[in-house]
């Protein structure tokens, strides 16, 4: 007979299946029968390509694109997690405004972004011709461009996963759990290391997971910064355009494939321990700082990071404000104007773009809250059999390339299904929240998954014993203590949500074009400022969201400790 | 109000057996305490009754109906956590009233039970703090509110009381015991606490190691011990090996090897616990029992020895004897004040009152 | 050769079809961008009455997005791409057969010979070079100069597997040795010295026209139309060299795709993109060069250039190039062009 | 080896005052005991001396040397945390093998230590656990082991073994003086169990919400408390109003409204405890103290009651008895088996022992 608990088990777990099955799922059986294809003839042709006749290349790409992607999670989180400490850690003059400065970097549109860090860093960029003008030399000091390139801007651009996973796991910690070590005469370093770090795990582990299976899908970054370079997710593209759709289904394959070895081996590293904090009682306070030199290191640190993080959004502003043919050849932009918004705003159909990013972001995001948190229950507080799979498939649309996401959304509805209700969802609104949501939902379920792995069970157990059915105790107890995490997901989706452009440009009509469609076709018309411009727009836009965020959620969440 | 009738319960964690074969029946509207050791399963027994365990193997019953395998919120159970469980994000009073709210309790009526209980926790003033503000005490008295205010079928108490200073905790046992009479609420308690075990309750069960070894009342459990475990494990005594040598008259006549000498009993069903052949035999004497004087006694098993220590405890002082390198016997007498205390070093007559001996048998298993 | 000049037959084509059959609308995929978009759009519905509506983005975008629409086909036209794309599109079996009325005044270089797609302008690639750096002189003249030891990481150009016009270049000039000798060996050799001169592959043509523009280079080789838009337009300090062997010409086409479901109309449009007013009208707004011969007083910058065809067997070039890139992917493209060294 | 010296310290949380002008000095080697009431501010000032906590007002100094602004693991104290504060991710071992790697210790002196310590703690085969597999009172026990493993200068005990079972607990304090003793280390201990302060503690301090009542040995508290609220806190006490009405020979009579009669007392300081003019007076005398009997009891200060309730503790038996309306006197005697606790209604005689009585002022502010 099924216990209570059992049953509670598979109610839950039958929309998470239904949705993954349908949404994940099914789209994803299409490229790997794609991969399986050759001319029409089902064949292990594209594999034996793989690794025979085109190893060489491929094996390079693949190798590339790991020891990059491990890379960028080393730069990312040797960023995003001081950053997080210290900001969330310490009380210091105007430490509310530079935490939320801090997550500035995913609000930067990607090609424009990665544009607005060629004028600044690259080989005729600002910041190393300032300096080369200032100090007379004969040569620029330094500059990006290649796999320092790629590095950076992957460590510029991710680290704020690590930030918000980071953040919000730090606020779930029991503080009694460092002073104890500090009591037991261990220095700052040692307690972050030994205590307050391996807590962390499961935040650290759900940002590793993101950054590397986004550095392994990244597009724009290798593409632009590093033209010739040979990563896997350049490799499809290119099997892409020439036409060899199989191979880049195999490759597709390959590269999820490497993603999710990398999610096992994290769930393995994680599942070693237990992180739930079960002490008794609850942590009573909050570590008091008064020492002033560390606070005006705080405080210099803080300026510091801004300065830098802010330094591209600064870029992509001037650039917006630089009239055509004002910033050509010039090293420094010769002068300003509003000339591109005015060109923007004299359109009418301006606000069009932004609306639709704005109502498709909500839809999606209203439905990966709700999704993810749901999911990521069932993952980290539920045992049934079947879990790894469930959690890669969670993870599937964010293992494989953007691209390819939007091509399975293509294959699998542009016919009736099920799933669609019978209707062709291809040509329609609803394609892209759905994409959207489908994209992102992993990262709810991964920032949600790090602060529900620190949750005593026990608090659950108290509401139930209270008797509180299980909908109202997730709702009360699970729910609002869980809430740092989800936000931070949520923010993140949104956030990038909003920005989308891979699979926008392959399911966007005319009824529902987003912005960076905009943005894209302004700059294949030569137009950097008003892409820029637009960027700017959408810069604007993100940070009233996070504004209103903070204001009606964030103040909610500092509640939970 | 339910019968709660545990039968065969075992329960295994991985190859950890924390629970093994356990059969209880706690009846209607009972005060039943767990006594035992640390990690002896009673937190586990709780929780199985509770609904967060399901036992490997045997059935919870509550009035007969079986539960074993029914949803926690479905039990109606109170439950004091040893680590309280707090509702971090939530103020004393949203804490309290959760369980109220989750029964659609009207707002007035909420906030006058809430009220009430607080005031009887004495936490009326903490009423909007957050509980992360509080000391540990006050948090646990909020878990103690939380339980109490939803006047549950079955009270589930997992050392409510255990940080909460004597005053306080008296008063809380007082709480308890009338709430639990008033509604005849069947009240499951743990606790380290032997006096509270003493008083409160209706009826105590031993446990070791998963196992559960007498079940009686507090006097019965304190008095007539079944073995040299619960002897041992309920209040102090002094534990001697003996065995047995003859009958006579209405006495029983026993031979002690540590002290080489025999030991008289009443020969009565209190006196002499009962045992088999192969049970190894002990006599357990209370400190309490032992006369001590620094004058001649008369009568049987009287000893001679020196104070080796004189603990002052508040109400008792104990007096440590020492009889020989082996064997120190331990006196409680009341405190009538410095003046009454013994030296150490001082010699001293003792005597085992022969109606307060008990000859209990060894721990089986 | 030249496209310039030539007396054209004045027959209006404008309204060959008959405005009553329309269908209520037409949908134009393109990557010709809004300002020409929305020209069009108005002048179209104005003379037609019936809508247009478009869709804007790149050519390998509208490929991939009419190969996923094959069961739901939304679009009716297709216009604007490089006839690889049309050539790729026609073999997937995308495209819809029509012969325009203005077919005589065709070359046949220009337009597919199952009339699949045609073309509506074409792209000469030439040497584009930074005028702040470089004197007029002083600029290489044919594709051999780039050669020059001189020029030693001064040149950047398109990552040629990402560009279809870095692509047609190379392709380009392996076919010119290899037409007789059979044997891409020389046009390795030839692509090899380039490498070594080259500084940087860019990935789109935006970092492209920076890097080149601020002087991290100074020499490049890209489409001829846009190089003029640039340097007469933004300001950029572009100025180019025709080579004078001859150089590859793309062509731009147009073509009405497979079950498009508003056909008439689809016609229509198709028709009307290519009239002597709009292509003249594109010569002078939009720089580009028609590729009908028979259009008069065009601006001057086509009228006065000699533009010298390369001589392709375009079958053969579209049918060896991808052998042929990934014989330079792998084995000419030196590594260190990622400057994975640097920073 | 450390004295602590905390001068006028204050600790306000917003507007909540938890310690309110705290002036303390704690020898070195001495142990000392912090006994108050929930939250009356002793786990805050707990924190305050490991250097979780800076004071608001006031200073901390661990000899002579200002700590006040020391960041804690830099002052070598070895503290057990209330809620405990166990690393969820490391295994027991781990736990107390913390301290001792941040030492630098060699690999072999540690397993060997935390071996002992466990061993002493009796969690030796509990070594390879996670702590979350624990139950409470063996959780508490890794907290003590890992404090004491490190041998700090100072150990701050906060309600140690408040989940333990009275036998471990009492192996467990043995453990700690032992240790204590051994390595002089000063200790300074919370606890809620009145016989463990009492039997353990150098000395002690009495807390109310945020202020210290006295500081004294064990007996002098308890014995000669200085106000009600010391009397009433420690152990049990019958108090009642009293007011002072002569002077008879080594006598001092008070009156007792009451019971409408004389109260006589030794005029002894042990007896009567200094007082002002304003002050509200009480007598106090111990439940162990009066002298219960159904037979008529000879000299002064006895009364007639009926018994109320018969209480059985274990060791000893409480009887309360009636006397009029108002006032219940409570008494204790040992348990000498149940034939001899009194029948509820029983008519007796009390005597409050003239020299067994304490004339005390009430608490001020
Ligand atoms: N962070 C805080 N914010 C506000 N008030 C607090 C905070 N911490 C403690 N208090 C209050 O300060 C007072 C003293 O708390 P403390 O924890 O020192 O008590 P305690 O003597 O240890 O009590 P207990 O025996 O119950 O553990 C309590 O009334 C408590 O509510
Ligand atoms: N999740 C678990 N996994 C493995 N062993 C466990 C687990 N929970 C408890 N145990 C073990 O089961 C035994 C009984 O635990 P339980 O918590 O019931 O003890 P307890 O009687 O409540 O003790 P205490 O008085 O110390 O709270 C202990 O030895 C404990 O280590
Ligand atoms: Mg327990
Ligand atoms: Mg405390």
């Amino acid at each position: 007979m099924l216990n209570a608990n059992k049953r509670k088990t598979i109610i839950l777990l039958i929309p998470v299946v239904l949705v993954l099955a349908g949404y994940v799922l099914y789209p994803s059986i299409a490229t790997l029968i794609e991969s399986f294809k050759k001319n029409g003839l089902f064949s292990l042709a594209n594999y034996q390509d793989f690794f025979g006749a085109k190893a060489a290349a491929n094996f390079e790409a693949l190798w590339n694109s790991v020891y990059i992607s491990l890379l960028s999670v080393f730069f990312s989180a040797l960023i995003g997690i001081p950053l997080a400490y210290v900001f969330n850690r310490y009380d210091f003059p105007g430490r509310q405004f530079f935490s939320n400065i801090a997550i500035m970097p995913i609000v930067l549109p990607s090609l424009v972004g990665v544009m607005a860090f060629m004028f600044l860093y690259g080989e005729a960029g600002l910041v190393p011709n300032a300096i080369k003008d200032l100090f007379n030399l004969s040569k620029v000091p330094f500059s990006i461009g290649g796999i320092s390139g790629i590095l950076v801007v992957h460590a510029y651009t991710m680290y704020p996963y690590f930030y918000m996973t980071t953040a919000s796991a730090l606020n779930n910690i029991d503080p009694s759990l460092e002073e104890a070590a500090y009591n037991l005469g261990s220095n700052k370093f040692k307690v972050f290391w030994k205590v307050t770090f391996p807590l962390l795990t499961p935040g650290l582990v759900a940002a590793s997971l993101l950054v590397f299976m986004v550095s392994m899908a990244s597009f724009s970054a290798p593409f632009l910064l590093a033209g010739g370079f040979r990563v896997l997710s350049l490799q499809i593209y290119f099997s892409k355009i020439n036409g060899d759709l199989e191979m880049a289904a195999t490759q597709s394959i390959i590269l999820s494939a490497v993603s999710i070895s990398f999610l096992l081996f994290m769930r393995w590293y994680q599942n070693r321990k237990d992180y739930r904090m079960a002490s008794k009682g609850i942590g009573v306070h909050r570590s008091e700082v008064r020492n002033p030199i560390l606070k005006w290191i705080m405080v210099t640190i803080g300026i510091i990071a801004v300065i830098i993080l802010l330094l591209p959004h600064v870029t992509l502003l001037m650039l917006s404000l630089v009239p055509e043919g004002a910033w050509t050849w010039q090293t420094y932009p010769q002068a300003f104007s509003f000339e591109n918004y005015s060109l923007l705003f004299d359109n009418t159909t301006i606000w069009e773009p932004v609306r639709n990013s704005l109502i498709m972001t909500c839809l999606a995001c209203a439905g990966v809250f709700i999704f993810g948190i749901i999911t990521s229950y069932a993952l980290v507080k539920r045992s049934f059999i079947g879990k790894n799979l469930l959690d890669i498939l969670v993870m599937i649309p964010w293992a494989l390339p953007a691209t390819v996401v939007g091509m399975n959304l293509i294959l699998a509805f542009n016919k009736p299904t099920p799933f669609s209700f019978g209707h062709i969802l291809v040509g329609t609104f609803w394609i892209l929240p759905l994409a959207y949501f489908v994209r992102f939902i992993p990262l709810v379920v991964r920032s949600t998954n790090a602060v529900l792995e620190q949750m005593d069970d026990s608090l659950e157990e108290a509401a139930q014993n209270l008797g509180a059915k299980w909908f109202y105790t997730f709702r009360r107890v699970v729910i609002p203590i869980i809430m740092p995490g989800v936000l931070s997901g949520t923010l993140l989706a949104f956030v990038q949500a909003i920005g989308e452009f891979p699979t926008s440009v392959l399911l966007y009509t005319l009824s529902n074009r987003p912005i960076s469609i905009e943005i894209m076709n302004q700059l294949r018309m030569f137009n950097m400022g008003q892409a820029a411009a637009y960027g700017m727009i959408q810069v604007g836009l993100i940070a009233i969201v996070m504004y209103i965020a903070y204001r009606f959620f964030g103040v909610k969440s500092e509640n939970t400790l | 109000m339910s019968t709660v009738n545990l039968s065969e319960i075992t329960k295994r964690f991985g190859d950890v057996t924390a629970v093994k074969g356990l059969d209880l029946l706690i009846k209607e509207g009972e005060f039943f305490t767990f006594l035992g050791p640390s990690g002896c399963g009673k937190t586990t027994t709780l929780r199985m009754i509770a609904g967060f365990y399901y036992p490997t193997e045997g059935k919870v019953k509550f009035n007969d109906k079986d539960m074993t395998r029914v949803a926690p919120e479905k039990r109606n159970t109170g439950m004091v956590f040893q680590n309280y469980a707090l509702f971090p994000h939530m103020t004393v009073f949203e804490n309290v009233a959760f369980g109220l709210k989750v029964r659609k309790i009207s707002k007035t009526e909420i906030k006058k039970k809430v009220g009430d209980v607080l005031k009887k926790v004495r936490l009326d003033q903490y009423i909007g703090r957050q509980v992360s503000q509080l000391s540990g005490g006050q948090q646990q008295r909020v878990a103690l509110a939380r339980a109490l205010v939803i006047e549950p079928d079955i009270l589930l108490l997992d050392e409510p009381l255990s940080n909460l200073d004597a005053k306080l905790r008296e008063e809380m046992r007082t709480e308890i015991l009338r709430l639990q009479r008033e509604y005849g609420i069947t009240t499951i308690y743990v606790t380290h606490d032997q006096v509270e075990a003493l008083t409160m309750s209706d009826r105590i069960a031993v446990f070791n190691i998963g196992k559960c070894h007498q079940v009686g009342t507090p006097t019965e459990i304190y008095n007539k011990p079944v073995n040299d475990f619960v002897a041992k494990f309920i209040g102090e005594t002094n534990l001697l090996p003996v065995s047995f040598k003859e009958h006579k008259d209405t006495k029983s006549v026993f031979y002690t090897p540590d002290m080489d000498q025999s030991i008289f009993v009443h020969n009565t069903e209190l006196n002499i616990a009962s045992y088999t052949n192969e049970d190894k035999l002990y006599m357990s004497v209370r400190p309490e029992a032992v006369k001590i004087d620094t004058n001649k006694l008369d009568g049987n098993n009287v000893f001679t020895g020196s104070v080796s220590l004189v603990q002052f405890t508040g109400e008792a002082v104990h007096t440590y004897v020492k009889m020989n390198d082996q064997i120190t016997i331990k006196t409680t007498n009341l405190n009538k004040g410095p003046s009454t205390y013994l030296n150490e070093g001082t010699e001293v007559n003792i005597q085992f009152p022969e109606d307060q001996i008990r000859v209990i048998p060894g721990e089986k298993g | 050769g030249c496209m310039a000049g030539g007396s054209g037959d004045e027959e209006a084509s404008s309204s060959s079809g008959e405005k009553n059959d329309l269908e209520e609308k037409v949908v134009v995929y393109s990557p010709h961008g809004t300002d020409i978009l929305s020209d069009f759009q108005k002048q179209f519905e104005d003379e037609y009455g019936i809508k247009m509506e478009f869709l804007d983005m790149g050519s390998q975008e509208i490929l991939d997005r009419v190969r996923s629409e094959e069961n739901n086909t939304q679009a009716d036209v297709w216009w604007g791409a490089p006839q690889v794309n049309f050539n790729q599109a026609k073999d997937e079996g995308l495209l819809q057969e029509y012969k325009p009325s203005y077919a005589d005044s065709l070359d046949d270089l220009y337009h597919d010979p199952d009339w699949m797609w045609s073309g509506t302008s074409i792209t000469p690639q030439v040497i584009l070079y930074n005028t702040k750096e470089i004197s007029e002189e002083e600029a290489p003249s044919d594709w051999d100069d780039l050669l020059d030891p001189k020029w030693k990481d001064d040149i950047i150009i398109r990552y040629p597997l990402a560009s279809g016009g870095m692509r047609t270049i190379f392709s380009g000039i392996i076919y010119d040795t290899y037409k007789d000798s059979e044997d891409p060996k020389e046009g390795y050799e030839w692509l090899k010295k380039l490498d070594s001169n080259t500084k940087e592959y860019s990935a789109n043509p935006e970092i492209m026209y920076n890097q080149v523009a601020k002087g991290v280079g100074t020499l490049s080789v890209w489409n001829m139309p846009d190089t003029v838009q640039l340097a007469e337009e933004k300001g950029y300090p572009f100025g180019y060299k025709i080579p004078e062997s001859g150089t590859p010409v793309l062509t731009e086409g147009i073509a009405i795709i497979k079950d498009a479901p508003h056909p008439k109309a689809a016609e229509a449009f198709y028709e009307f993109v290519n009239t002597p007013e709009a292509a003249k009208l594109l010569a002078e707004e939009y720089y580009r060069i028609p590729t009908r011969d028979d259009i008069e007083n065009l601006p001057a910058w086509i009228e006065e250039t000699d533009i010298k065809p390369m001589d392709m067997d375009w079958e053969l070039v579209e049918e060896k190039s991808d052998e042929w890139m990934d014989y330079w992917d792998n084995h000419i493209k030196s590594t260190d062009k990622d400057k994975s060294d640097e920073s």
